[in-house]
């Protein structure tokens, strides 16, 4: 079996840091809205300040919309690291921008779930290249008092036919295209797929033309939370793709909403935060993997953002008992269902070769179509 | 120094323009030329790096593609239907600020029209999703419709402003005149109102028009599933960081733009935004 | 002449703007075919006036008749009036024969026709040949005649002008005076003409009305107006007043009071010898200034007993050079009786 | 033009609605400000100052309105530079490509915003990182005033053309150079005009949100991008609300002020 | 008086805008003290020459000189002349006081002294206690005053009007008339003085030029002018120019050629009967018009021998009424021979 991670592809040769030792006194990141918050949003909200006091490593933030930008931010040399989703890592490791991360300086990676270490879009031919920040699924959410029986499939926002017309949302991002593969995967097997990140054309026309015909059945695409929430609220959406913690804001709003994973699985992310090879300031760096991945911050940055934390230990920390739970941080057999957003690109990921995969440029166009 | 800038009227007006032009002239038009430059570029789309080839390719998909005719085709619609809107809307509205209000409240209703302008554009927008949402204030739903009216609502002080500027700097004797031959109001509007005013119009639907044209933020907060060719653009450069392809869609916008204000510029609309 | 026949009647009319009384209690009778001319200083409510009878205000009080009907309540659409404003308003984005064929093209007058009057109409202001230009590219006397075109094509039962001349030069004024004094005899329609300038007002019109402070002063001939002005205001206004009151009066006159003399009704006669006849007057002075104004002269004479009058004298043998010797000589004034007017 | 009492009635009416059309999704803003609900359900559940109290405590909304009027103060700044530049050379002199130049300055606020914010973006990472320059305020500042120009040009323009060469003429003849022509006749009598020029350029660079998010450097969070990234989070939406009544409210002072001061002297 | 001693001296001045010539080949001497008119109709070149002067345009071609002193190249602020616009120019953002002050201001002329000079030159145009109002709060007449003072207060060696009575009412333009002369008579300043009213130019000025179509076409006093006009465009610009020409000067003056008498030059008198004098000549003709102005009045008669001439009368004695009956009456037109002139 080959080492775990990704394989197939030679990133540029760039050594780990070999040792942590003082910190520069500041530190340069670029980082998803709510994973560094220095309280000047709310002041209860604020696992910076800690950190700066402890290390004296002041911390810069500069907050990025997508994972292109952070792939561009990145690549200006002007940041130490950066918490990379999966269609972004892989991209950042290939073309040199960050380094390996030794995990042997970072005290708090031995708690980190194995689920989430040495995973394709966090690590190359078994060297790491980032710690692990947090995960979560792309569920499947319903109003309970109009959509019954309580759907257990997806097949629910497939179904040209569905009694919900008008009132189904999906995921406004090409990376949605993903959600039908996995449908695919399932009810029409005879298509091959193994990755929903790696299709070929006719995989891929297959998920196209699934989503076209969604497309009739849709009511609105959602892109942000208030707006998600918000629909489920009025009941302008009645079923369709959602986040855990939306399913839990909208609940403690009394929105009348139940949500699962459904039977096929799903799609998800799990974060990584990496170090940028040209560092300027690599200590303060290493101590901010090591923080952030901390029980305590880890376990804030969980709460705040809405996520399953990455530190198993976080799940004593949580100010509400039941969050690990909510989430599912523990439940590997859950998370073994879901299929953590990659970066598509022409060398197919599920190891295929002869074939060339549609990469991200093409599902962006296509995801145009779709829309029309 | 004084007396030798009186002297040179050629030395005075190289200084007056320099920086302006410096500044749109090289800098924004450059900007714009190298833009467009690299729609015939091609990019690696792993990296994100350009291929500095020449290829018609981007533009060979934006034409062949039947999609993106059906979304400029659209965005060109509700362009034209939000001006529609507004200039409805703005032109009474001008009309009795310009010419049956009192001086003095005058003022105010400037105010009351300029006032909107500092609440967050998305804020608003977001007061119309609210209010569109079935069970809110109007309970109409999204999509391209609801699109319409919240582009609208969002650009009508730019429509009100120009159109009231115009109608204050038209003489009351010319209608006052009219009058006086023996027309009556409606037909004093056809012929002296409406083709005076016309330029503050169009120099309004020059915002409208432009605003509506490039807007990919309300779509995606009241369009329910569609989309605009703003979104076109924002999603190949934003999302798929495909520069030469978001490059070769904005020339759609563009050139409408450009044959917009070709159009215009006659009617000496340029002078009265 | 009566009432019913009247162009224009106005009956205690009144325009109150806030606390502004601009127009304050007008009687006015124009008769048909006249050309009658309002004249006062500026703010005396004269276009107030014009206005109301055009329609574009509203009295506060009284009433306006055309033709003996009461439109005081009729949009100006409505009246059959047409006015030349101060300051054309000529639609800038017509050119002058759609500008003059405006007013048949409301009335949905064919469109041949149209063409023809408006034609002529141009034609009777010696504008052909203007007709594609645009008002901007026309000379200030031009465009006033594109006005007046404008207004006569319409053949309105009354003319309504504002200061139409006030913009022009002094010449192009005096042109205009005459040709407009023509038109009106040609076509026949009432003209009621506002201007403050008096001696416009005195060459062009068959009847004056004096305005001050919203009322009406006097109304009569501009000889009635300027030689029998009822009181001291029109006197002051209409031309120059040559006032001698108090000590000056009782010596000179041998009564106390305010009295006036027309400038043109003075004789200068040199040195201090010559007698007044029975029926004149005399008062000897001295000569302060003189001013040459090439057709007639104007001496400034100090009088010995008090004041100062004006006396105007023609050019008619005198060579300019002489009369400018006489600057600091001694003169008597003499008039006839019959040219003073007492003063109220 | 003599409107009959209906159809004076029926334009004030218009005006009336159109000012109700206007204002009515502005109150929904200030009563969501006060709403419980995170996500604005309609009607109000129930009323709250939680909000208001929160977004007194976020530093981050001081922080990104700070950024805002530090970025608008210097487009405006710029703005009025190059602006009243550019109506000067087109008002006062006769050259070849005159026309050009105020298509010119009209061209960015009549391009699309996002094609406006590509282009500024490419170009500035094309040209400035070579220089170690990033994206920051700074680059925010230039993309900014690249639009704004355009409303204190056509402001100056207007005011230059209505104010004739006539009282510099009388200052030079009184024996003022051109320097101080400019400052004691030339700039009095054009204040207002800058005055409503830059008004309305800050309120468009405050509100600006496209062009922003292309030229925005790290840690640069404009009011708008502040709004753009808390109205997606349930937690933050209601704050947001908050943020923009309160700036309705408290623009009315500097749109009244500038008012006032436009309607003097050198408006007529 | 020599060259150098010359307020204003213009040699071969010329100005074009593009194709257009608005001077062409101006040559001119303007006396220290003087009170100089330049007059001429709308577009002959007047203000252009004004310009020039004050250094507001540079000259085509030809030279400008001030006191002897070649200032063709100087900008306005480098010369010693000041400027009172037909507009008044005023700084609106400044009030009256502000307004005189300022050339003073800019001179760094100390505040005290800064403050006297300009309070008495608001004496002077008796304007005390209106130093705190703005231009806007002023009526035309006091903005001229001003306009006046500001440019008094710098005591230039000239000062330039360009119709600087163009803008006030009739009336208050007499008024303005007499003062602006007192005025120069006490200051002493050489005055060059626009205008195109040609009454304003011969009563108040010590010469006149007159312009045509950017050339000078006579300088003279203001007699030599009106009375012996030195062209036709002359006579027919400085006052009526009734002319005799053709077969009417043959038969009325025995002599072929275009003459020309003034108005008030002409006697009427009623009937065919009255024989001229040695000295005399006469033309019978029917009155087509009586034109009554106060003062006088203008009798347009219709010559048997061809031609219509213009007859000004003083109405010393003769009643309005009277006059007015003579319309279509027969008349003969008596002169004297000296006051004819033949016009080239
Ligand atoms: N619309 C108005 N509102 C307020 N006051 C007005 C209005 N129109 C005129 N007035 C006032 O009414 C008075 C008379 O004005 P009007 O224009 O009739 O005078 P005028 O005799 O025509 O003067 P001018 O010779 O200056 O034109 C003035 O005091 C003027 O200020
Ligand atoms: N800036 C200019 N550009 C082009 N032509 C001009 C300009 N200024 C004046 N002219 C032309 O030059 C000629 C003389 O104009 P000028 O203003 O000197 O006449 P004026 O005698 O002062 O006339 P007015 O009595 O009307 O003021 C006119 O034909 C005018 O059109
Ligand atoms: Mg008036
Ligand atoms: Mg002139």
């Amino acid at each position: 079996a080959p080492a775990p991670g990704r394989s197939g592809f030679a990133p540029p040769k760039i050594d780990a840091l070999q040792s942590v030792g003082t910190g520069e006194g500041q530190v340069n990141l670029v980082a998803w809205a709510g994973y560094v918050e220095d309280g000047s949003t709310d002041p209860k909200v604020d696992w910076v300040t800690p950190f700066e006091q402890a290390t004296g490593c002041q911390v810069n933030t500069k907050i990025a919309g997508t994972s292109d930008e952070m792939v561009n931010l990145m690549r200006t040399g002007e940041y130490d690291a950066v918490s990379a989703s999966g269609d972004a890592s892989l991209r950042l490791i290939a073309a040199g921008t960050v380094a390996p991360v030794n995990t042997s300086l970072i005290p708090s990676y031995t708690d980190v779930f194995d689920g989430l270490k040495s995973k394709p879009w966090n690590s190359v031919n078994g060297v790491a290249y980032g710690v692990p920040h947090g995960r979560g699924a792309n569920l499947l959410m319903w109003r309970t008092d109009t959509v019954k029986p309580a759907p257990d499939s997806w097949s629910v926002v497939f179904d040209p036919a569905s009694p919900y017309k008008g009132k189904v949302t999906a995921y406004d991002s090409p990376i949605y295209i993903a959600d039908a593969a996995v449908y695919l995967m399932a009810t029409k097997p005879d298509l091959g797929i193994k990755n929903p990140y790696a299709l070929d054309d006719k995989q891929f026309q297959a998920a196209v033309d699934l989503l076209k015909q969604q497309k009739q059945i849709i009511g609105e695409y959602w892109s942000d939370y208030t707006k998600e929430i918000q629909a489920f609220k009025s009941g302008d959406s009645v079923v369709g793709t959602t986040w855990q913690v939306i399913v839990n804001v909208a609940k403690g709003e009394k929105a009348p909403v139940e949500a699962v994973l459904p039977k096929e699985g799903a799609t998800g992310w799990s974060d990584t935060w990496m170090v940028a090879a040209k560092a300027a300031h690599p200590n303060c760096a290493y101590k901010w993997l090591d923080h952030i991945i901390s029980p305590k911050a880890n376990a804030q940055v969980a709460e705040y953002f809405g996520e399953a934390p990455s530190n198993a230990k976080a799940c004593q920390e949580t100010a509400d008992a039941k969050h690990c739970e909510t989430f599912h941080a523990t439940d590997e057999a859950y998370f073994s269902k879901v299929h953590y957003w990659t970066t598509p690109i022409a060398q197919c990921l599920d190891g295929r070769t002869g074939v060339t995969c549609k990469d991200y440029a093409e599902w962006t166009r296509a995801w145009t179509e779709i829309k029309g | 120094m004084a007396a030798f800038l009186h002297r040179r009227a050629g030395v005075r007006l190289s200084l007056l323009l320099s920086a302006p032009l410096a500044w749109l002239g090289l800098a924004y038009l450059g900007a714009l030329a190298a833009l467009f430059l690299t729609a015939f570029y091609g990019t690696d789309t792993f990296t994100g790096e350009l291929i500095r080839t020449f290829t018609w390719a981007n533009f060979q998909d934006l034409v062949t593609t039947e999609v993106y005719r059906t979304i400029a085709l659209r965005s060109l619609g509700v362009a034209l239907a939000v001006t529609a809107i507004d200039l409805v809307v703005a032109f009474p509205m001008a009309f009795a600020m310009a010419k049956l209000a009192s001086p003095r409240s005058r003022r105010w209703l400037v105010i009351a029209v300029l006032t909107p302008l500092w609440a967050s554009y998305l804020v608003k927008a977001y007061a119309w999703r609210v209010m569109l949402s079935s069970g809110g204030l109007l309970g109409w739903g999204f999509g391209v419709t609801a699109t319409i009216l919240t582009l609208a609502y969002l650009w009508l002080p730019y429509m009100i402003l120009p159109i009231y500027a115009g109608l204050e700097r038209l003489p009351d004797s010319l209608l006052e005149a009219a009058g006086d031959l023996g027309a009556r109001a409606s037909r004093v509007f056809r012929t002296i109102v409406w083709p005076l005013a016309f330029p503050a119009v169009v120099a309004g639907s020059i915002f409208t028009f432009s605003l509506s044209l490039g807007d990919y933020i309300a779509v995606k907060i009241v369009g329910g599933r569609s989309q605009l060719i703003g979104n076109v653009v924002y999603d190949n450069i934003g999302a798929a960081n495909n520069l030469p392809f978001a490059a070769a869609v904005a020339t759609v916008p563009v050139l409408i733009m450009l044959v917009y204000l070709a159009a215009v510029r006659r009617t000496g609309a340029l002078e009265n935004l | 002449m009566p009432d019913q026949e009247a162009a224009v009647g106005l009956r205690g009319l009144r325009k109150d703007f806030g606390p502004v009384t601009a127009v304050d209690g007008i009687d006015l009778e124009v008769r048909d075919g006249e050309f009658f001319a309002m004249l006062g200083p500026s703010g005396s409510g004269k276009t107030t006036v014009l206005r109301m009878i055009a329609g574009f205000e509203t009295p506060t009080a009284g009433t306006v008749e055309l033709g003996g009907r009461d439109v005081t309540r009729l949009a100006p659409f409505e009246r059959d009036v047409n006015t030349v404003f101060q300051d054309y308003a000529l639609f800038p984005h017509m050119n002058v024969l759609a500008n003059v064929e405006y007013g048949l093209r409301v009335k949905r007058v064919a469109r041949a026709e149209r063409r023809e009057r408006a034609l002529a109409a141009l034609r009777s202001v010696r504008l052909e040949g203007f007709e594609g230009r645009r008002p901007g590219e026309l000379s200030g006397g031009q465009r006033q005649r594109v006005a007046l075109a404008r207004a006569l094509v319409n053949r309105p039962r009354v003319l309504l002008l504002d200061e139409p001349l006030g913009a022009l030069d002094l010449k192009l004024r005096e042109e205009m005076q005459v040709e407009l004094k023509e038109l009106q005899r040609e076509v026949g329609i009432t003209f009621l003409f506002v201007t403050h300038d008096q001696e416009e007002a005195l060459t062009m019109s068959d009847r004056v009305a004096v305005f001050d402070r919203g009322r009406i002063e006097q109304v009569g001939t501009p000889a009635e107006v300027y030689e029998r002005p009822a009181t001291a205001f029109v006197a002051g206004f209409v031309g120059t007043s040559n006032l001698i009151s108090g000590a000056a009066a009782e010596k000179v006159l041998g009564r106390p009071g305010t009295y006036s003399v027309r400038p043109e009704k003075l004789r200068v006669v040199l040195g201090e010898s010559a007698a007044a006849g029975p029926d004149e007057h005399a008062a000897a002075g001295t000569v302060a200034e003189v001013v040459y104004a090439g057709a007639a002269t104007r001496f400034v004479v100090d009088l010995d007993a008090g004041g100062r009058l004006i006396a105007l004298q023609q050019n008619l043998q005198v060579s300019s050079m002489d009369v400018m010797a006489l600057r600091g000589a001694r003169v008597r004034l003499v008039w006839q009786r019959r040219h003073e007017f007492a003063i109220t | 033009m003599n409107l009959s009492r209906t159809a004076r009635l029926l334009f004030r009416l218009a005006l009336v609605a159109g000012l109700g059309v206007i204002y009515v999704p502005l109150l929904v803003v200030l009563l969501n400000s006060f709403n419980a609900d995170r996500t604005f359900a309609w009607p109000p559940t129930g009323l709250t100052l939680r909000w208001w109290g929160a977004a007194w405590e976020s530093t981050g909304v001081r922080d990104a309105l700070w950024t805002s009027v530090r970025a608008g103060l210097g487009a405006t700044a710029i703005a009025l530079v190059l602006g009243t530049m550019a109506a000067f050379a087109v008002q006062r002199y006769r050259f070849f490509g005159r026309d050009t130049v105020s298509l010119l300055i009209i061209l960015p606020i009549a391009l699309p915003g996002i094609v406006t914010g590509i282009a500024l973006n490419n170009a500035f990472r094309t040209v400035l990182e070579p220089f170690g320059v990033g994206l920051g305020l700074f680059t925010v500042v230039v993309g900014h005033a690249t639009f704004c120009v355009v409303t204190v040009y056509n402001n100056v323009l207007a005011r230059l053309r209505r104010m004739g060469g006539a009282l510099e003429e009388a200052s030079a003849d009184l024996g003022a150079d051109p320097f101080t022509t400019f400052r004691l006749v030339t700039f009095p009598m054009m204040r207002s005009a800058l005055l409503a020029g830059g008004l309305l350029a800050f309120a468009l660079s405050f509100d600006e949100i496209i062009v922003t998010t292309f030229t925005a450097g790290a840690g640069v969070r404009t009011l708008p991008i502040w709004i753009f990234e808390n109205l997606f989070r349930p937690n933050q939406a209601p704050v947001v609300n908050v943020v923009a009544a309160a700036l309705i409210v408290a623009s009315v002072v500097p749109i009244y002020l500038a008012q006032r001061l436009s309607s003097d002297v050198g408006a007529h």
